[in-house]
Order: structure tokens, then C-alpha cells, then sequence
């Protein structure tokens, strides 16, 4: 066992596979420099910068992919994945349907996400629920070091695209890269479960599709991902000296959902609240109550999401983001 | 004449037979939505494809059969495909705008410009894994305007990566002539992006053969991308069932669709000024007229026919190979019509 | 009254909104041919063809809404819109609250949708609950010529970005453009009420964000837009025979939803199907029953929806889009 | 010296200290996340914003603070922007990163080359309802291997439209060097676009002014976009806090934190063979070598203290202009951080 920082641990986990794979390339903008420690260790075939194209190399990825190479293709933020979309929607998703099954595109998109650090609605977005309505993209949402590590692995050995999301508030690295500057004067709300944590000391995969329940409840069942999952610990431990118990489960996979997971802990609380980051309306918290409503499961529900763009003031970021507060209330609405 | 051109005509003269009977299909209601023909454009696809070999790749467009057929794929197995058969080439799943051959690393795209990022991942694979291979994109001279294919162009001028960069140029995107609504020179476009240009007569498939081979044997050396640009026709227009094609050819029956409410709208009090209008109007006919004008049938601009003027040197060795190939082609088609699946 | 085809209604409507307000302007790829009727009569200024470069003029469209003109943008199918996500999901979505509700981009975007025709899986993509996923764009889906126009005039007076959906099958425009080239040997299933009907002398607009009751219904509540609305018409009128009573409620607008509409039908029904031609996951259909659950009606619940890439084969396709079988069966099944 | 000298030092002086400002608040943690500033680029900035006048139009990339500025807005407004006040330019909502001004038709993008699209939308306002107004986009270097902008200038030539593009070059893009990823020339590629270049040193604020003002004429009179190339030098690097900069500024703090992990990895058993390594190695000393070299205080390269240079004729004038301005910026610091709403 190790102690490891978010971003390491995606970064050894990557380094571990890459020694295995030689497959794997690593390329985005900046990448010389962002993983440098795997440029001095794999070389400048393996680790490769690129023009700000964004179309053209994560295109480049999912053909090269389909080609027979594992890329991971960095973006630097999950909003610019706007300029791109094409590849992830009618290539990278398609390529398995298209072929009538014979052949696919194992490109792995890693790409920052999430809000919380003051740099406004084009950089912080989440867009987990938006990537995965999409038929054919795995997406991953790790809440910690040691799931980020494992889910890495996981995807570098999936036989189809997977979006890896890296959240920004976990990162140290991201998080003094984007926010601080390695200023002491600003700080920021970041979990400490989820920023640094133990690890083993080689990589084993993590399944993909399987949630884990973060703690037992009885009284309200808590689904999340992400940072969302330690603020709804958090609301949950708290809760526990009003005699309320709630449960959290950590999805970890966004697309293909865990639905027996959702199922079985809702079944039990016959309430449930999703925390979600990523914004509220067509998304991820509107797919859980669809999974709850079409088991025929009968539950009080509902949902603190993102429900608008994300304001720069760090103050109204804050209120719109999801919140312990908002949580806390929406729990105790639950109850009632 | 080089050496090539017997075996350069019969690849172009099998897909031209191949491709009258996907039109032939298509007109018989065996095929359903859009279907875009590769006709006028084979001595670009032959001139490229002919020099193809294991490992080498393709990012082929809306009109993709053309380059498949000639570069080896089962062609039962593509019109199996275009009639949404289960044994199809990918199952039925894909139709002519996706089809895909992982045997011979072929992928198609139905978005205009995704042919370059697809060539150029294609390239970066070969670059790393099999030196020597190489990836060719094949695109209109419309899709030079999609951003995606702008940098990929950079991005394999960056990179160094062996692709060949074919530009199709029949000076249409569908209904739009290309250049009114592009700016500069595609050739000096191409340089711009670190790409060097090369401009070849596309209905002169030995000159396209020519080209096309100095550049691949760079891209195979390791001396980066080229941009071929090559000027074609397309007979059928965009796509079969093309209007403005169909104008031209059967306007008593065509126009009075279009000329009543044209005219209607025209004269309809509330708008712009009669200059305004007359201008719009004038742009309306101008599409018609131009496509009236630009004589797709003539024989000078059919790189089958020109090829074929070559080898009447040797009329009986042509016939010969000729026969050769309509028999193929309707075996082909036989044989992609029997046995529907229930 | 006047009887008008689905596209020609929508042309008709936004002819009259350019007559009376001269900041309207149309472009796209081969507008000047698709729009002629709209080019004759307001000229070239007006009316313009653009490159194939979505990104450059989706985003033009956008700024120039915002320096006051009122820009229809055509892109050619909603598919496409993945080149040029980004001024959709990070521009025209976001002016109004990054400048901090000082200015807005009231851009029309109009871009056919949806399938039935045998395009594919790269050109019959329907994503309006994608496109909701992101707050700040309305979503438009008509059904009928009658809404298609009204709804074009709304959008046409709307202060922010819309996204108005011309679905394929009801345009007897694109359905010979694209599907079968006047060939009288294909037939498409096209639902007549929504392909032809009667249209006020004088366009009024319909209200965005309001839904409309097709049918009424004692024992289920359809809820669907554009095609699946008369897919869904049908199976009710079928079931009738079966002595079962199936309500249709047309959204017409996807964002902002119509709660009230939904949430009173379903809760005199205490049924819910949903139909819907957009993907299945992370959608509309979620959407719709965090709504329900939301307001604490309890119901039984299913969906008909598209669940993967639509295959090319016509008889694949007919199976994965929402039809009337697998509607039938789940009402059926809704009624056990 | 062009009379416009004083004037234009006079714009590029504000903005300097009024940024210098900025990073003091963002230093003292004031302002949250990620601060671009634009000092280095004043000379460019203020050479095209100085011809602005009343329906003119601007597209900002991350670094608009500047333009802003110079265009006329409130400064308070802007700093109170920034430090997220609801009586800030946007009521909190935007920050630095998205500053939009209604009133003087300027936008804002943190999405690099989303200045393209936006330019070329005003112009085509402009062009429909305010003719002999323009639209200028600033962008830098790295943003033209962005698709969108590629395509805005094709469009931008292919509509005839009032656009000046501003290419702000100061050869990085982030930590990386943006000539290692940019095929061919930025001006070749412009005008295979279609439009017009001109180059120019970005440094020199009175070569920019001629050189702008020339391009603006020419789009004001209907003549069509210009694209100007002009380099320069940004002093903070990519944005305050910049690793590169810190490392070199203050080697003894920052480079064990990186040469640890760095040997570490460089070490570790399972990768690449030696060779590779080194390669691997020597790229990541490279970026950090080359901030070294860049001297980015040299002199020379401020375009504020070259113009200074010159107004050092008249001393007197000088000082008592310098005073104002730096007056004028404390009072705008002072009022900005007054009377903090609760
Ligand atoms: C991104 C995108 N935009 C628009 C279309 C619609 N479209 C299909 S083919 C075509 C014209 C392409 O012209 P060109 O590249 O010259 O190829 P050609 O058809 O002439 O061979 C267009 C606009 C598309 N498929 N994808
Ligand atoms: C589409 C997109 N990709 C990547 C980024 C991240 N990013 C922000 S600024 C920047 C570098 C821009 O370089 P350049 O255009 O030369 O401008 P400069 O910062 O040098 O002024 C990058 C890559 C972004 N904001 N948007
Ligand atoms: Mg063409
Ligand atoms: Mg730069």
C-alpha cells in the first residue's frame, strides 16, 4: 500500500500499463510538459504534444485506435469538447455498430472536469450525463485515487472508447496548474478522501460498470459521483447525529450504469437523492429515477444538480454547485 | 503509355460497371435513402488505390465503394451491404456511407472532413507500428472548408506522418459551386498548413498514377504528407435522383414544381426590392444553368473513356478484357441478389 | 385556412416573419438552392449559401444575433451539429449569463432530424434531449405543419438561442432530397397528419414551452414529440378497439419542458409511457420521470425509445426506432 | 513619430499598470482560478483598438482585459468583474476569461479560436446593417491551428466581410512551442484562405497602428478582411503563476518538486530503452531552457518602453502624463475594492 495524490495515481497506473502495453501512446496539447514524467520514462514516440486541433487528433486517436494502437488522447477540459464532439459522437461511439460488430476503436479520451475553483461556465463544466446519452461511449467518473488508478487500467484494457473524467477538484496537479498558481492565498474546498489516498502497490483494474456503496443506509439511499460523493459523506455523517441514516453510493461508471447497484439500495431506502455535478435537466439524475420507475420501484426522490451556467464569482459558484447545504435540505425534505 | 494502364483501366471499368448496378438497384427501390456515386472520379481512386498495399489504410467519404471495390473487398460483400443484407460487408449495419473493412484497414465517414482526422490516427498507427505503410483520405474540394481537415493536414505536417491527402475536386458541393464559397487557392491552403501540393489532371489516370506514386513513395520514405489536388466530374451529380440533374434532364416534368412557387414568391407583395429579387433569382437559375453547362457527358471528361481511347491500339486484347469484366460484374450482381436472407 | 406540407409551412411562417421584420436573415450550406422560394422573394442579402464550415458559421450566426440581427441558421442535419457543438454548448448557450443577463444571442438554428428513411446512423440521429442537456438553448419539436410554423414564429420572437427540429419524415422536402430522389419505388412511413394539414391564412406564433393534448386518456399517458407523437396517435386509437384509453400528449417544445401538462396527465393516469426517437439513456425520458417522481406522483412507467446506433437496413432500423409494436406491447404491458 | 504616439503610450501605460493591478489582486488571492494577462501585447492591442469607433465590434480571446480597457469600458467595472462583485461589467457572472460589453460590441471566449466565428458574425452585422463598421477578432498563434478560425477566415473572405484578424504572436502556446506543432506559415495560410497578410512587429506600437490602419480602411470601404501577423512577448508567460516562469525565477523552490518525480520515472525499470529516454528528457529541459532564453524583460521587447523611448524628447510631458495615468489607476484600484458588497 501507498499513499498517492488523484492525479499520480491515474498518472502510475498509466506509467504501469504503458510499461506492460506498448501499444499505448499518450498525446494532447502540452503533454511533453503535463506528463513529463512519462515522456522521460516512454520516450517522445510514446508521449507526444499537439497542436491546439482538437478535431484532427482525437479523430487521429480513434482511427489510430481502430488501427490497432491504444491511445490516450488528453483534452484539456471537458467543455472543449464542444469543438470535437464529431469524433466521440458519430466516429469513436459508432465505429462497432457500423462494422456490424468486426471491429472497434479502444481510445481512451482522458479529460479534466468539474467546477470549483473560480474559473467560470466554459472550464467547469462536468457533462458526464450528456457524454453518456451518447450509445456506445463508456464513461468514467472516479471519487478517488485509488478507483481513478484502478478505472485507468480498466479502460486502457476496454475493447471500445472510454472517456476518462478527471475532476479538477481532486487534482492537486490540475488544481495548481488552473487555480492556485501555488498561491497560499487562495483555497479551496477540496475533499481530502478523495485528493490523496491509499493505493496498492500494483495497479489492478477496476470493473467498469460497477458502483460501490461508500457507506450503508436505511433511511435514504444517496447517488453520486465525483466530488458529489464526498460532500454527500459528508451531509451523511452529519445526518447521523440527527438520527438520520443515509447511504452513499458512488456510481464510479456513468455509462453503462450500475442499475442493480441503484436498484437494490433504493429498494431498501425507498428514497433517493442524486447529487450531481454535471447539470440537472436530460442527465444523469433524470436516468436514475427512470431506472427506479421502470423496476417498478416506488420512491420518494430528489435531486441537487447544477442547474444553470456556472457563475465566475466564487460566492454564487458555490450556491450553484452542489452543495452540503443543499444536500442536508434536500434529505431532510425527504424525510418529512 | 505506361504499363499500369491495362490493369489501371480495368479496375476503373469494374467499378464503373459496379456502380451502374448500385444505381440500377437504387432505382429500383432496392436501396432506400441517399446514394452517391463515385462515377467520373476513378481514374483518381485507380491512380491512388492501384499502388495500395498490406498495411496501408484508407478514410474514404460519402462515395467510399468506388475505393473498396478496387482495393480488394469482396464486391458481393458490398452490395450485400448497400441492400441492408445480414451477410453484408458490416451486417447490414453500415450501408454506403459507413463501410468499413477492417481487413483492409477501410474506413468511411458521411461527415465531410472526418476523412482527414481518420488518415491521419491511420497514419500516426503506421508511423509506430508498420514504417513503411502509409494512410491515404480521400475528400471533395468542399470539404477543404471543414476545420477537422484543415488540421489534420497541419497536424500530419507536424507530426511527419506518411498520408496522402487526396482532394477530389469536382467543383460541387451538392447544390453550392465550391469556389464561390471558397477563399484563396486549395493548393497554396495546403502549403500553408506545412503540406506540399501537387495538382494532377484527375480524368488522366496515368497522370494521377504518376503523382500520386512519387508522393506515396515520400510518405512510405518517411518524408511526410503531400496534398494532391485533382479535378473530376461526377455524372450523376451529388447523389442519384439529383434535382438538378433531373431539371436538366426531364425539365417538362421537373420545372413546373419548382418554377410555380419560384415564381409565386417571387411576386409575393412584402420583401426586398425588385433588384433584390431579380438578383436572388438570377442565383436560382444560375445553379440550373451551370449544371446544363458543365456537359458531364462529355467523353473528354470520363477517365474510362479516356483510358479506353489508349488501349484501342490493341482492340482485341480490350474486348477481351471488357467482356472479362461485364461477366464479373454481373456474377457480382447475381450473386448479391440471391439467396435474400428471409 | 390552408393546407400546407410540413416544410412548406415552416418556409411559409418564416417568409412572413422576414416580410415584417427585416433583421431576419437565412444561411447555410446550398440555402440559396433549398430556400429559393425565400431567396426570389428577399433577395441575396438576405439569404445567403455559406462553405461547409459549420463551426465558423453556426458561431457567426450566434454573434451576429448578438449584434441585433436575427440569423436562421440551416446546418443540414442535426448529426452534424457535432463539428460545431462548441458555439451551441459554449456561446450561444452562455452569453446571456456570462454577461450577466445584459445581452443574449437570439439565433434561430434550424436542422432536420430523425429517421425512417434508410440514411444510416450517422444521418438520422434525433439528440433533442441531448441538446436540452444544456441550460440556456430551447429546444423546438413540432409535429404538425400547423405547430412547425407557429413554432418557427415563436422561435423567430424568442430572446435567446432556439433549436428548431424539422423532423425528415413529416418533410416532404427532405424525404424526397435525401430518401428517395423521386423515385416512385420507395415508400417511407410517413405519418399523414404530420406530413400535410391545415394552417391558419395568417401565421400566429405557438407558445414554446407550452405541450398540447392529442388525445385524452383515462388509463395511460403517452408523452412524445414530432414522429413518435403519431406513432403513438395510432397505437391509441388501436387500443381503443381493446377497450383500453390511451392519452397523447405532444410536448412540441423538449426545453423548457411543459411540467404542468405532464405532471397533470400522468397523475389522472397514473401510467406513463414515454416515446421517444431520441436515445434512450440520459434524455428525455429520464428527464421526464424525474419529473414525475419529482412531484411525488406515483406511477407505473416505461419507455419506447432508440436504443442503440440506428442501423441501415431498413428492416433493422424499422426494429430499433420507437414503433408501433413495441409501443403497442408496452401499453400493454403498462396495463397489467 | 506619428501624432498619435502620445496617445497610444498613453493607452498602453494604463493598461499595463491596470494589469499590473490585476495581478496583484490575483496574488493576494483575490481572484480565483486562472488570470491571462496581456502585458507584452499592449502595442498590438493598442495600435487596432485606438481605430475603433462607435459600432465597431471586438471578439477577445482569454486575454481581453486589455482591449476592454483601451475600447473605453470602466475599468472599476472590469476589476469589480473580476473580483466576482455583482455590480461588476457582468454581475460576477463571467470573470476575466468572459468579459462582455453590449455596449461596445465586445465578446469574450476562454474556447481558443472561438474569436474566428465571433469576428466574423459581428462583421456580417456589420456588413448588413452598419455598413463601413468592422469587426476585429484577437487571437494568438497557437489558436490558427484551431479548425473554427481556419474556417472563419475562408468565410470571412468567401462573404467579403469587415474583419480584421489580429494574430497575436508570441510563439507559445501554454508551455508549449507553437512553431513545433504549426506547419507552414501563418501569412501563406491566410491567403490560402483568402485573405490578405500583413506582417508586422508587435512590439511597435506606431508599425501597428499604420499597419491596422490600412487593413481597417480597407474593410471599412467594403473591401474585405486583412489578417495581421504581429509577434510580441508576454512577460507572465501563459498566466500568472506560470510553473515555466516560476522555475526560472525561483529554481531553488520549484525544481525539486519536479526533478524528483522526474529522475524517479526517468529511472524506473520497464519503458523505453535509453535513447528514447534521453530524447523524452531533453524535450522537457528544452521547454524549461527556452523560457530561460526567451528574455522576456529585455527592453526591446516592451513595447511599452520602446514607445517610451522615443517620448523621452519631451520629458516634461512624459512625467506629467506618467503621473496622471498612475493617478488615475489608484483611484480605479481604490474605487474597485471600495465598499465590497456584503
Ligand atoms: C459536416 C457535414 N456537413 C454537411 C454535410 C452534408 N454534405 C454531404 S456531402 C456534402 C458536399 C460535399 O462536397 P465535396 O466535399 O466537394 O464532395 P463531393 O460530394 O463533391 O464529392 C455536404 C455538404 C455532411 N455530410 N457533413
Ligand atoms: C478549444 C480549446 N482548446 C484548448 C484550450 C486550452 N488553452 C487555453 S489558452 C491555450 C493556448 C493558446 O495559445 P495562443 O493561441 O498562442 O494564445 P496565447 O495564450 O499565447 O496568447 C490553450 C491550449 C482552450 N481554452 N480551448
Ligand atoms: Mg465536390
Ligand atoms: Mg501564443
Amino acid at each position: 500500500m501507498r499513499t498517492l495524490f488523484f492525479t499520480q495515481a491515474i498518472d502510475d497506473a498509466l506509467a504501469q500499463a504503458m510499461a506492460d502495453d506498448p501499444r499505448i501512446i499518450v498525446f494532447g496539447e502540452d503533454i511533453p510538459l503535463l506528463r513529463r514524467n512519462l515522456l522521460a520514462r516512454f520516450g517522445p514516440r510514446r508521449v507526444r504534444g499537439t497542436p491546439i486541433s482538437e478535431s484532427a487528433f482525437l479523430g487521429a486517436g480513434v482511427a489510430a485506435a481502430m488501427a490497432g494502437l491504444r491511445p490516450v488522447v488528453e483534452i484539456y477540459m471537458v467543455d472543449f469538447l464542444g469543438v470535437c464532439m464529431d469524433a466521440l459522437l458519430n466516429h469513436a461511439a459508432k465505429v462497432e455498430a457500423f462494422s456490424g460488430g468486426k471491429w472497434t476503436a479502444p481510445v481512451v479520451v482522458r479529460v479534466p472536469c468539474g467546477g470549483g475553483y473560480g474559473d467560470g461556465g466554459q472550464h467547469e463544466q462536468s457533462l458526464w450525463g450528456w457524454l453518456a446519452h451518447i450509445p456506445g461511449l463508456t464513461v468514467l467518473v472516479p471519487s478517488t485515487p485509488a478507483d481513478a488508478g484502478g478505472l485507468m487500467l480498466a479502460a486502457l484494457q476496454h475493447d471500445g472508447p472510454v472517456i476518462f473524467l478527471e475532476h479538477k477538484l481532486l487534482s492537486e496537479t490540475w488544481l495548481e496548474f488552473l487555480g492556485s498558481g501555488a498561491r497560499r492565498t487562495v483555497q479551496y474546498d477540496v475533499p481530502a478522501e478523495g485528493a490523496k489516498g491509499a493505493v496498492l502497490q500494483n495497479w489492478e483494474p477496476v470493473p467498469i460498470g460497477k458502483a460501490v456503496l461508500r457507506r450503508a443506509g436505511d433511511d435514504v439511499t444517496i447517488v453520486s459521483v465525483g466530488v458529489g460523493v464526498h460532500r454527500a459523506l459528508e451531509v451523511a455523517q452529519a445526518l447521523e447525529m440527527e438520527g438520520i441514516s443515509a447511504g452513499v453510493l458512488d456510481l464510479r461508471t456513468v455509462s453503462p450504469l450500475d442499475k442493480t447497484a441503484v436498484r437494490e439500495a433504493v429498494a431498501q431506502t425507498e428514497r433517493l437523492l442524486v447529487v450531481d455535478e454535471d447539470y440537472e435537466g436530460f442527465g444523469l439524475s433524470g436516468e436514475l429515477s427512470a431506472v427506479i420507475l421502470e423496476a417498478g420501484i416506488s420512491c420518494k426522490y430528489a435531486r441537487v444538480c447544477t442547474q444553470t451556467t456556472i457563475p465566475y464569482a466564487r460566492h454564487l459558484e458555490n450556491q450553484i454547485l452542489p452543495n452540503r447545504e443543499r444536500i442536508y435540505a434536500s434529505v431532510r425534505q425527504l424525510m418529512q | 503509355m505506361p504499363s499500369e494502364l491495362w490493369s489501371l483501366y480495368a479496375l476503373m471499368l469494374k467499378s464503373r460497371l459496379f456502380e451502374e448496378a448500385i444505381a440500377k438497384l437504387w432505382h429500383d427501390g432496392l436501396i432506400s435513402g441517399e446514394m452517391h456515386l463515385g462515377t467520373g472520379e476513378e481514374a483518381i481512386i485507380a491512380g491512388v488505390v492501384s499502388q495500395l498495399r498490406k498495411g496501408d489504410a484508407m478514410a474514404l467519404d460519402h462515395r467510399g465503394s468506388a475505393a473498396l471495390l478496387m482495393r480488394g473487398a469482396d464486391p458481393v460483400l458490398i452490395l450485400r451491404e448497400l441492400l441492408g443484407y445480414p451477410d453484408g460487408l458490416c451486417g447490414g449495419m453500415g450501408g454506403h456511407m459507413h463501410l468499413f473493412s477492417k481487413e483492409y484497414l477501410a474506413a468511411s465517414s458521411g461527415i465531410v472532413g472526418a476523412e482527414g482526422p481518420t488518415a491521419t490516427g491511420f497514419a500516426l498507427s503506421a508511423q509506430f507500428s508498420h514504417p513503411g505503410a502509409i494512410a491515404v483520405a480521400f475528400f471533395g474540394e468542399g470539404a477543404m472548408n471543414q476545420g477537422m481537415l484543415m488540421e489534420s493536414l497541419n497536424l500530419a505536417s507536424a507530426w511527419n506522418l506518411p498520408v496522402l491527402f487526396v482532394c477530389k475536386d469536382d467543383g460541387w458541393s451538392i447544390t453550392t459551386q465550391s469556389e464561390r464559397v471558397t477563399g484563396g487557392d486549395l493548393n497554396e491552403r495546403a502549403r500553408g498548413l506545412g503540406v506540399p501540393a501537387v495538382e494532377v489532371d484527375g480524368c488522366d489516370v496515368s497522370e494521377v498514377w504518376e503523382a500520386s506514386h512519387s508522393a506515396i513513395e515520400r510518405a512510405r520514405s518517411g518524408q511526410g504528407p503531400t496534398f494532391l489536388h485533382a479535378r473530376c466530374m461526377h455524372f450523376e451529380g451529388h447523389f442519384l435522383g439529383f434535382q438538378l440533374l433531373r431539371i436538366v434532364r426531364d425539365p417538362f416534368r421537373e420545372m413546373p414544381e419548382i418554377a410555380v412557387p419560384l415564381t409565386h414568391s417571387f411576386l409575393r407583395p412584402g420583401g426586398a426590392a425588385l433588384r433584390e429579387r431579380v438578383a436572388g433569382l438570377k442565383k436560382v437559375l444560375a445553379a440550373v444553368l451551370s449544371t446544363l453547362r458543365d456537359l458531364r457527358r462529355d467523353s473528354a471528361n470520363d477517365p474510362v473513356r479516356r483510358a479506353r481511347k489508349t488501349l484501342l491500339s490493341d482492340p482485341v486484347r480490350l474486348q477481351e478484357l471488357e467482356d472479362q469484366i461485364e461477366q464479373e460484374i454481373s456474377h457480382v450482381l447475381a450473386s448479391a441478389l440471391a439467396e435474400v436472407p428471409s
